[in-house]
């Protein structure tokens, strides 16, 4: 495959930039965490294309195992957030009934004047 | 360790009088009498051993206390524990252990409620203020001097007037802004002259150029003006006083202010003294400016303890303009007015807290003809405004004669304007007198005063006979000044030749 | 042809993703983000990376998107109806701040990647035959120079285990009070 | 040679030889990873995990439960312990020792800073007993993720690359989230812990993909190669990463303009979680800031200094607008981040030279950070059994009265925060600002420093409040019965004092080199 390193940047950078912006226009939290799961993907995108690059500027049968270890470990940490996120928008349903950010509104500034 | 006894004993007594019940005010205050007392006697002590031969500093103590990281070899930067005395603080350090067992000796009158904390702060203040005086290492120095702060912030916040909070936080922020500026000067003279040492610093700053000088000098002597307070930022020191109760007056008058003066005449003369000379002309005209400033406020008053407070700017800038004359009898002069109007300040203040004690109201129209009623009062009084105004042959003539001769040979004209400052001190306070003491007794509230008793006489005599004493025999305490403040002088004239030789070179370079 | 595989499978990841964002029902969320995931897992592959590839379908696909899939669906999220926040459509300053901000960091980045100067890679070099990401060398890669952050992940499982049980754990029969009006009540029972 | 070259090249030959492998090469590997220095540096670690690991099987048995304290406790000393071995018995001389592979720091800052974080924690578990009331069947859960917590930490710390720092700091996070959310009943934890989360987890990956960019421009994620590679660093590529890692340390650190769910996150949360964020996340996050100062461009530096006299600026406003005293802590810690930050910055725009320095100076502004901080917190934990209304500072109006003994620790901490002398506030403002003068911040360190006065204003209105002003109507319920509270206040003050009379022990040449 002759694509650029460029190319997976770019593709990355794109989207990241899709997490960033469904991250500050949805209001479902649950989809917010589907935004963030994005954003860690595009970030595996640049880890992957990193490694190509270095491997290939290394010369033939050359591999930089960086990039593959750290992608394993953000699934790994993917997965943990996952777990956590959606236990925390349980936890936030059984209280008002809605997953929508809307809802938290308890802690502002003077609310508690 | 004599000195660290001074520094400490106050501190430890206030840890014993944390334990001690608090409702038994008069074993509490009989023990923080005690505790003064004994401060006083090792002050006494001080005041003997004291070498008046040597000019640099005495009985010195020095230990190690941390190390600041630095990149350069070796390091770091060692703070000391480092403490001596030498003739510019030996005076101060007397008053404040004189001062403070009268303090003690006035509260009853005025400190009824929460009498236990009140005793404490005072004992945490001493500490302050005996380590000011006798700290030889910047980071010490620092240490104390906020230190000492907290303690009247207290005072002035729990057993203050009606509008104490307002005046509390306004000393308090006031105060540490300008001693936070003073921080950030001291941190980068001890990255640059590798020690935090008092005289090392010393040798070494007054060695450097003009500009460095000139920068550290504004940083330190910003600190020492609010604290004085010189003339721009006076105002927080009438709220302060107004609103203080009796003895916070006695102290913030007596000592506290005097900490500004000390400094700007140890930092900010003696450690930059080219920057000092360059500015001389300028402190003299803010002095002179107080002095007169100052007259006029006290005269617009109506509140007789504001009135004094605002003689306090007034007397302070006497002290300013004397030490920045930056001649031998200047120096001189206000060393020992600092100690005069800690006494006859201090004296006025205790007066006023008494018969506020007896009449609740601090307003002149309030009073009149008080001297029928009240004679032994009335004589304190105006042995206090004599003494303040000057008279001859009591303790504040000798100053002002000095302060006013120094100036004279620095700079006739500033000098001048000064003088008035006499005349109207004299107006102003006389004016007082008349309205409270003399006269017919107009108002009814004034018929049934009680005079002092014999606890409120006796906690004045001794400031009266030290007022005469120094009055009469001022050389007594001016001997112990004179060798540091020759060297001090001594580093001036130098300074005044480098900056002398520097201007002719740059008039003789600039032709060609 | 590999080539257009890659870019097919990249245009279909970017759509998938608008998909998850523009989608109005969680359901098709979910449903669109496994899509991408999937084009993401094709590129990984045409890169050299299987493992990676492999652990993408299997631990996205298989795991994490069930798990978002199976919350969706039990606290009943699946009604479009119930769903108000239809982004861009509905107008409002969040969604084009949104957009703005995610514009801009595309911009800044795309910027960047296109000025990157990155060295040019060598001509005709080929994937090695166990690809960039050779199982054993990871795995001996992990256990010796990475043990400390592997051994730190386990723990981390371990710590969500605990967290989740906590957060998500139905509130026993003593304390289980959904309305916050008998909070108080609970509360004196407790104490 | 570094074990990451080993690796490669075993790799290499490996893949020659058809993916067969030399048994004797891979042990040589394992000899040269786990050396006796990796024990020293992992056993810290070690010890807390083998401390979660008991805890979880006390929970097991019912009988069990009651030496749960002690289980704390022992794993908190037996980490501790190895910190001070860490600290005291690692050669000053030669080249920082790296083991795992060039992974993982073993120098005496790594010790030091171990420390700090474990007495965050130790601050925050003792003010946590008998706080919590419907959540009590929870408490071993609870005590499991406050120990995993300091874990992360010191991998953050000690990492000297980013594949270890990243599972650091999610160690760190994940547990401080599910805390953040503890009292689920209560709909303002559980609004903390999200509005944590979900920011957390932006932040994290904003990390990553910083970190891919580094990593794609470079070619290493390995801190002592990355301060190799030199030129590469300046690519735009890279800058970017940078930035974007910068960012979101930044977010955890709590820096403007990334400090917004900081007051929200701080009140909402339990009051013992909100003293381990402020503390113990604070810290490490500035540990490895300090440890990645190389990766700024000395040109960057002044910027850095100035987002820390803004930092400084809207935490202290911020926190002048407060009612609720929890609220204006969190304010209040905002503007210590920035405090910090100069730390950041003088290592920085000395490009490394005085790092060391700076690292010192963070590190007893953390010190005594932790102490004070935690030590209000724990008061305020102590009082919120009051009812809700006793934590406003309307609400603590008289209580130099009722209280004396509270009313003094209080106020013994907010001057501490006001970085009056004789405090530990003091000495870590001193030798922060000392370091951030050392670079030639000189105007931004004015600028800081005069903005503490604002700082002393609100400090001093809660002091006024306490001691200056009458209680309201109503009477004061009883005191709550918190023996370990009371045990944390005084150990914090006792500290908060040590470390401002006595700094010594801190400060002394022997604290790193």
């Amino acid at each position: 495959m002759s694509v650029p390193t460029e190319h997976l940047l770019i593709l990355s950078a794109i989207l990241f930039s899709i997490g960033v912006a469904g991250f500050f226009i949805r209001r479902n939290l649950i989809v917010v965490l589907m935004c963030i799961e994005l954003m860690l993907n595009a970030a595996n995108l640049a880890f992957v294309a990193g490694s190509r690059h270095n491997a290939f500027l290394a010369g033939q049968d050359q591999t930089d195992l960086e990039g593959p270890i750290m992608v394993t470990f953000v699934i790994v940490v993917a997965a943990v957030e996952a777990a956590v996120g959606l236990a925390l928008v349980i936890a936030l349903y059984r209280r008002k009934q809605s997953v929508d950010l809307r809802e938290l509104t308890e802690l502002e500034d003077g609310s508690h004047a | 360790m004599l000195l660290s006894l001074l520094i400490f004993i106050p501190l430890l007594g206030a840890l014993g009088l944390l334990v001690l019940p608090s409702d038994r005010h008069d074993l509490m205050r009989g023990y923080t009498l005690a505790v003064t007392l004994i401060v006083a006697v090792l002050g006494a002590m001080l005041w003997f051993q004291f070498d008046a031969s040597i000019a640099t500093q005495q009985l010195t103590e020095n230990r190690h206390w941390f190390l600041i990281p630095y990149h350069d070899a070796p390091g770091f930067v060692e703070v000391r524990y480092a403490l001596g005395v030498d003739g510019i603080s030996i005076l101060l350090v007397a008053l404040t252990a004189f001062l403070m067992p009268l303090v003690v000796l006035s509260t009853p009158g005025h400190v009824k409620h929460r009498v236990k904390e009140f005793l404490v702060w005072l004992l945490v203040m001493q500490t302050g203020m005996m380590g000011v005086f006798l700290a030889m290492d910047l980071v010490l120095f620092y240490t104390f001097w906020e230190v000492s702060l907290v303690p009247l912030y207290f005072m002035l916040g729990i057993w203050g007037g009606e509008r104490r909070l307002y005046a509390t936080v306004k000393f308090f922020l006031y105060t540490v802004a300008g001693s936070l500026v003073m921080l950030i000067a001291a941190v980068w003279m001890y990255l640059h002259f590798h020690t935090t040492s008092i005289p090392e610093l010393t040798e070494l700053a007054a060695a450097s150029s003009l500009e460095v000088q000139g920068w550290l000098f504004a940083a330190f002597a910003l600190a020492f003006a609010i604290k004085v307070p010189v003339i721009p930022f006076h105002t927080w020191l009438a709220d302060a006083h107004t609103e203080a109760p009796t003895s916070g007056s006695v102290i913030l008058a007596g000592v506290l202010l005097k900490m500004g003066t000390y400094g700007l005449l140890r930092f900010g003369i003696g450690m930059f003294p080219q920057a000092a000379v360059a500015s001389s002309t300028a402190f003299m005209i803010l002095g002179a400016v107080g002095i007169v400033y100052g007259a006029f406020l006290a005269m617009a008053q109506t509140d007789v303890k504001r009135l004094v407070a605002c003689s306090s700017v007034s007397h302070l800038g006497y002290v300013v303009l004397g030490m920045f004359a930056l001649t031998q009898s200047g120096l001189r002069g206000s060393l020992l007015q600092m100690v005069n109007h800690g006494l006859s300040t201090g004296l006025l203040f205790l007066l006023i807290g008494m018969i506020y004690e007896r009449r609740h109201t601090r307003e002149l129209k309030d009073y009149g003809g008080v001297a029928a009623v009240m004679p032994v009062f009335a004589f304190f009084f105006v042995f206090a405004v004599l003494s303040s105004v000057g008279l001859p042959g009591l303790n504040g003539f000798i100053g002002e004669w000095m302060i006013l001769l120094g100036s004279f040979q620095a700079n006739p004209w500033i000098a001048g304007i000064a003088v008035t400052g006499v005349i109207f001190g004299a107006v102003y306070l006389l004016r007082a007198t008349r309205l409270m003491l003399f006269g017919e007794v107009t108002n009814e509230a004034n018929q049934k005063l009680q005079d002092l008793n014999l606890r409120e006489v006796g906690l004045m005599v001794p400031i009266a006979v030290l007022c005469v004493w120094i009055g009469v025999a001022p050389n007594m305490f001016l001997d112990r000044t004179t060798a540091s403040l020759d060297l001090l002088a001594e580093r001036v004239e130098a300074a005044q030749t480098t900056l002398e030789l520097s201007a002719a070179e740059a008039s003789t370079e600039v032709p060609r | 042809m590999v080539d257009l595989i890659f870019y097919a499978a990249a245009t279909l990841s970017v759509l998938a993703a608008l998909g998850v964002v523009l989608a109005r029902n969680p359901v098709h969320s979910v449903l669109w983000l496994l899509a991408s995931f999937v084009g993401i897992a094709t590129t990984y592959l045409l890169s050299g990376f299987q493992f990676l590839a492999a652990i993408q379908v299997l631990v996205y696909g298989g795991a994490i998107m069930v798990l978002f899939l199976f919350v969706v669906m039990l606290l009943n999220l699946g009604d479009p109806d119930a769903e108000h926040d239809a982004p861009v459509m509905q107008g409002g300053l969040t969604p084009r701040l949104g957009i703005g901000i995610g514009c801009i960091v595309a911009a800044l980045t795309l910027l960047t990647v296109a000025n990157a100067n990155l060295a040019q890679l060598p001509e005709g070099v080929v994937l090695p035959i166990g690809g960039l990401d050779p199982l054993k060398q990871m795995a001996l890669a992990m256990f010796t120079q990475w043990t400390l952050a592997f051994e730190g992940a386990s723990v981390l499982l371990l710590a969500t285990a605990v967290g989740v049980l906590v957060l998500a754990k139905r509130e026993r029969a003593s304390v289980a009070v959904s309305p916050p009006q008998t909070l108080t009540a609970a509360k004196e029972e407790a104490a | 040679m570094s074990l990451i070259t080993i690796v490669q090249e075993s790799a290499l030959q490996t893949t020659a030889q058809g993916g067969a492998f030399d048994p004797e090469s891979t042990q040589q590997l394992f000899a040269n990873t786990f050396t006796g220095d990796a024990a020293r540096a992992l056993a810290p670690m070690v010890s807390l995990t083998v401390g979660i690991l008991v805890l979880l099987v006390c929970e097991l048995f019912e009988g069990l439960k009651k030496i749960r304290p002690a289980v704390f406790l022992g794993a908190i000393l037996a980490s501790a312990w190895g910190c001070w071995g860490l600290w005291q018995h690692t050669p000053e001389i030669g080249a920082p020792v790296r083991v795992l592979g060039g992974t993982l720091l073993v120098s005496q800052q790594v010790g030091v800073w171990g420390m700090v974080f474990l007495a965050a924690t130790l601050v925050a578990w003792m003010q946590a007993r008998k706080y919590y009331r419907q959540e009590a069947p929870f408490l071993g859960e609870h005590d499991v993720l406050m120990l995993t917590a300091p874990i992360g930490m010191m991998m953050m710390a000690g990492a000297q690359d980013l594949i270890t720092f990243f599972i650091g700091l999610e160690l760190l996070s994940i547990p401080l989230y599910c805390l953040a959310a503890f009292r689920r009943v209560r709909n303002d934890s559980v609004e903390a812990g999200l509005k944590y989360f979900v920011l957390g987890a932006f932040g994290v990956a904003m990390f990553l993909y910083g970190a891919g960019l580094l990593y794609t421009a470079t070619g290493t994620m390995s801190l002592p190669e990355l301060r190799q590679v030199g030129e590469a660093l300046e690519s735009p590529l890279a800058r970017t990463g940078i930035a974007l890692m910068l960012g979101s340390l930044f977010f955890k650190a709590s820096i403007f303009p990334f400090h917004l769910w900081v007051p929200d996150v701080y009140q909402g949360s339990p009051t013992p979680v909100t003293s381990l964020m402020a503390t113990g996340t604070k810290a490490a996050a500035f540990a490895f800031l300090l440890e990645a100062a190389f990766l700024v461009p000395v040109s960057a530096a002044t910027l850095i200094g100035v987002l820390a006299v803004l930092t400084l600026a809207v935490g202290n406003f911020g926190a002048l607008m407060q009612k609720d005293l929890k609220r204006m802590l969190a304010w209040s810690g905002i503007a210590h981040a920035g405090t910090l930050l100069f730390t950041v910055a003088a290592s920085a725009a000395s490009d490394g030279l005085l790092s060391a320095e700076a690292t010192q100076a963070a590190v007893l502004y953390m010190a005594a950070y932790v102490f004070t901080a935690g030590g209000a917190f724990a008061l305020l934990s102590w009082l919120e059994a009051d009812g809700e209304h006793h934590t406003t500072i309307d609400g603590l109006r008289g209580l130099g009265q009722r209280r004396p003994g509270m009313a003094a620790g209080m106020t013994l901490f907010l001057l501490s925060l006001g970085g009056i002398p004789a405090t530990g506030g003091f000495i870590g403002k001193f030798f922060v600002f000392g370091a951030a003068v050392q670079a030639d911040m000189i105007a931004l360190s004015i600028a800081g420093i005069l903005l503490s006065v604002v700082a002393l204003g609100y400090y001093l209105r809660v002091v006024i409040a306490m001691w200056m002003q009458p209680a309201k109507d109503g009477q004061a319920p009883p005191m709550a019965e918190r023996p370990w509270a009371a045990a944390c206040v005084g150990f914090c003050a006792a500290m908060v004092v040590a470390i401002g009379v006595l700094p010594g022990f801190l400060s002394g040449s022997t604290l790193f080199p």
